[in-house]
């Protein structure tokens, strides 16, 4: 069963150069508290993977704006100035991967495996620094798989045994990143009874929920 | 009386002449500005399923302010409305339908295409790197791409190349370029020149496209319907 | 929207000599009536595709009992013994595949990958015939994509759209079965309006689904 | 009075010296046969939450059989029951979660065991092969790999060896071997004889072991409870 943690609990167990998954997309399934509270506790070194870097204001973009990110691996910049000017200044490392890789670069860890062979990326700059395996005449890209040490994650509801369900496009990465950190808190709008959610319409079983965070 | 260069014009008749390539029951991914327009045009009777990136199929049109829901956006970032037969799903699984051939068509903006089918549309060096999103995944997964842009660039330069000269976004993936002058037919023989857009003649778009174009016998025309 | 057959126009797309991914496992979320109209059709040298190779009167065992199929891949044989008969017999040619690399290997079809790197199998004769790959200084075998000329799938609803929920362990294989069809048939319970099913708990999206039988 | 070759008696031994390793908040993975036993002996205080690779998390007790569910079994095809906090999943998802390393514990039948932790589990050359099914993907995922058996064959034969000579499920996986004579743990280090059963010498288990077993100075004795 899952520990009920507060958001600065949360936050404290995130360490100096952690990698850290953060679900959510343009900060929409973003842990929003438990990034508050890692601003407020101001941990530095991060090394974040997400699939967008969110907003100035929002999201994971936050982290970035009280410069306490180290390193980034994320699909998509665009909408967040501050993480672009980071880059160009040398300070942050960004590993630009294909938003598609990237998931399965975490699904992989999560699932015990060693990497996939996708075809996306060949023959673009993507595929700077990885092998190329030819299956049966056609060439991919060896991705590997992508560990967190901690997943920072948002469901909508959770019951105390750590199930989840999630909310409409709220869901997105959150399911994969909860696969794939040595430690996974999930910060929830609601906390249920064990029994009270349809056992058909649980996203993430409560095998991967470390930590559960009221919002 | 057709303005050629009027913006809005241009955004109008590219978005109508996508449209006109949907088949009913297709599911199709359109990405962030010119492509969104084609969901205005799509013909009457023609049932498409729209796909967003960060997980929902069945994508309905954007809501009134007051009807905006924080967790149901699409890939752009903007609110969009749910509709009878909507489903949600996870990022990885919409990318497994996305590169797995699963979409009919995803329709793309572009920075160069050229006469291989190779496109280039996510960076340009020493500008800002907003990142590659989906686009590789798309591109390479949907069974038809078509892009859609301007024709030439700002300057008047053609953006379909012999060989496009900015980082790649895949190779030979393009099957369709729909622009503000014409429409063209990516195949492994070459690009061909399939229609032109009304106030266009063969000339002026040859003359505005670097790549060779093949010109078949008959080349139609194409109009934005009043 | 997917077409409404019988199923016996089900079993007319099926050809012969094609491969078929079935769903279901021990019999369980098999697509029965669909199975039984093959049977019916006597259509010849099938390839298949399932985790398990169910029952002699139950699932796919029909079909080998019936001697329509020419091969197999597949994890476990233990519950048929006409199947290992007919192994013995070399009347059927049985590929034995780790059940978690299987299902790896039809998601990779479904997914677009050519391939993933998995650490199961290496050291056994799982690992025959297979190409080994390390990655940071651990082995894996390369599992490659698994692709169907059919998938036949069962599922408790289907709107009209094609969109599925299955019912407690009866969703097994089924979804993503589902993904790695050139055609896929769903046999379900019952067939609702779009917009009845809940689209949270939706598990297949209309997407996969070609035809659907009422069973 | 104990019964040492009463297989209704090795089975329950094994089964509840099994459940002692268990933890409280474990995932556990039961297979068929002998470790299906353990289910019945889990220490009060201790929840376990029963995962069965068919794609279920929450496993309850075998249903009296008017309750049974035609859709609702266990990896091993019997029926089975839920219980609150029950969910389901796919296969896909299920054996990812094996694979995965997050199941604290799987507990299989075995053939034989090495020194090394090897373990052959699935076929004898010239039987019927009944397939891996999902045995190959669970010892190389689960964090600890309890095996079950009876320490020696019928004949006898050791079956716990210094090389496996019958192919293998898998290399270098097993942590634990619980049998009606013995606990041993599997280390980088070699086998040690961490227990013994009641009604058996350290001389008696060495001498059914073809591994060198090493020797704690105390070596634990443990009991079926009354």
């Amino acid at each position: 069963m899952p520990k009920i943690i507060t958001a600065q609990e949360a936050a404290n167990l995130v360490k100096q150069g952690d990698k850290i998954l953060i679900g959510g997309f343009l900060a929409v399934g973003a842990p929003e508290s438990i990034i508050d509270a890692l601003v407020q506790k101001g941990t530095k070194d991060l090394k974040l993977v997400v699939i967008a870097s969110d907003y100035e204001d929002k999201g994971m973009g936050k982290l970035v704006v009280n410069k306490q990110v180290k390193a980034v691996q994320v699909s998509h910049l665009g909408t967040n100035k501050e993480i672009q000017r980071q880059m160009y200044a040398d300070e942050i490392k960004v590993e630009l991967i294909p938003q598609g890789s990237l998931l399965e670069r975490v699904r992989a860890a999560g699932s015990g495996l060693g990497g996939v062979l996708t075809p996306v990326g060949i023959g673009t700059l993507a595929a700077e620094g990885k092998q190329v395996i030819n299956v049966d005449g056609k060439d991919f890209l060896l991705e590997k798989a992508l560990h967190g040490d901690v997943a920072l994650i948002h469901a909508h509801k959770a019951d105390k045994q750590g199930n989840l369900i999630y909310r409409k496009t709220a869901r997105n990465s959150n399911p994969v990143m909860a696969t794939a950190g040595k430690i996974v808190i999930a910060e929830v709008d609601e906390i249920v009874e064990i029994g009270q959610l349809d056992p058909e319409r649980v996203v993430t079983p409560s095998i991967f929920v470390n930590y559960l965070v009221k919002k | 009386m057709i303005d050629r260069e009027d913006k809005k014009y241009k955004r109008q008749i590219i978005g109508w002449r996508v449209a006109q390539e949907m088949r009913d029951g297709d599911y199709v991914n359109l990405g962030i500005g010119i492509p969104t327009m084609a969901a205005n045009y799509i013909p009457e009777g023609v049932n498409v399923v729209f796909h967003s990136e960060n997980g929902v199929m069945g994508v309905g049109p954007a809501p009134s302010e007051e009807n905006q829901d924080a967790d149901l956006i699409n890939a752009g970032g903007g609110f969009i409305t749910d509709v009878p037969g909507t489903c949600y799903f996870d990022s990885c699984l919409s990318f497994g339908i996305i590169r797995g051939g699963h979409l009919a068509m995803t329709v793309l903006g572009g920075l160069q295409v050229d006469a291989k089918g190779n496109l280039a549309n996510w960076m340009i060096p020493g500008k800002m790197v907003p990142g590659m999103g989906g686009a590789m995944d798309l591109v390479v997964g949907a069974k038809k791409v078509v892009v859609t842009m301007e024709h030439t660039d700002k300057k008047g330069n053609p953006k379909i190349l012999k060989e496009c000269n900015l980082p790649l976004t895949a190779m030979g993936v393009v099957t369709m370029i729909v622009t503000d002058m014409a429409v063209i037919d990516v195949t492994p023989d070459g690009i061909i020149l399939h229609e032109v857009a009304e106030g266009y003649t063969v000339e002026e778009v040859v003359k505005a496209t670097e790549a060779e174009l093949i010109i078949p016998g008959k080349v139609g025309v194409f109009s934005l319907p009043q």
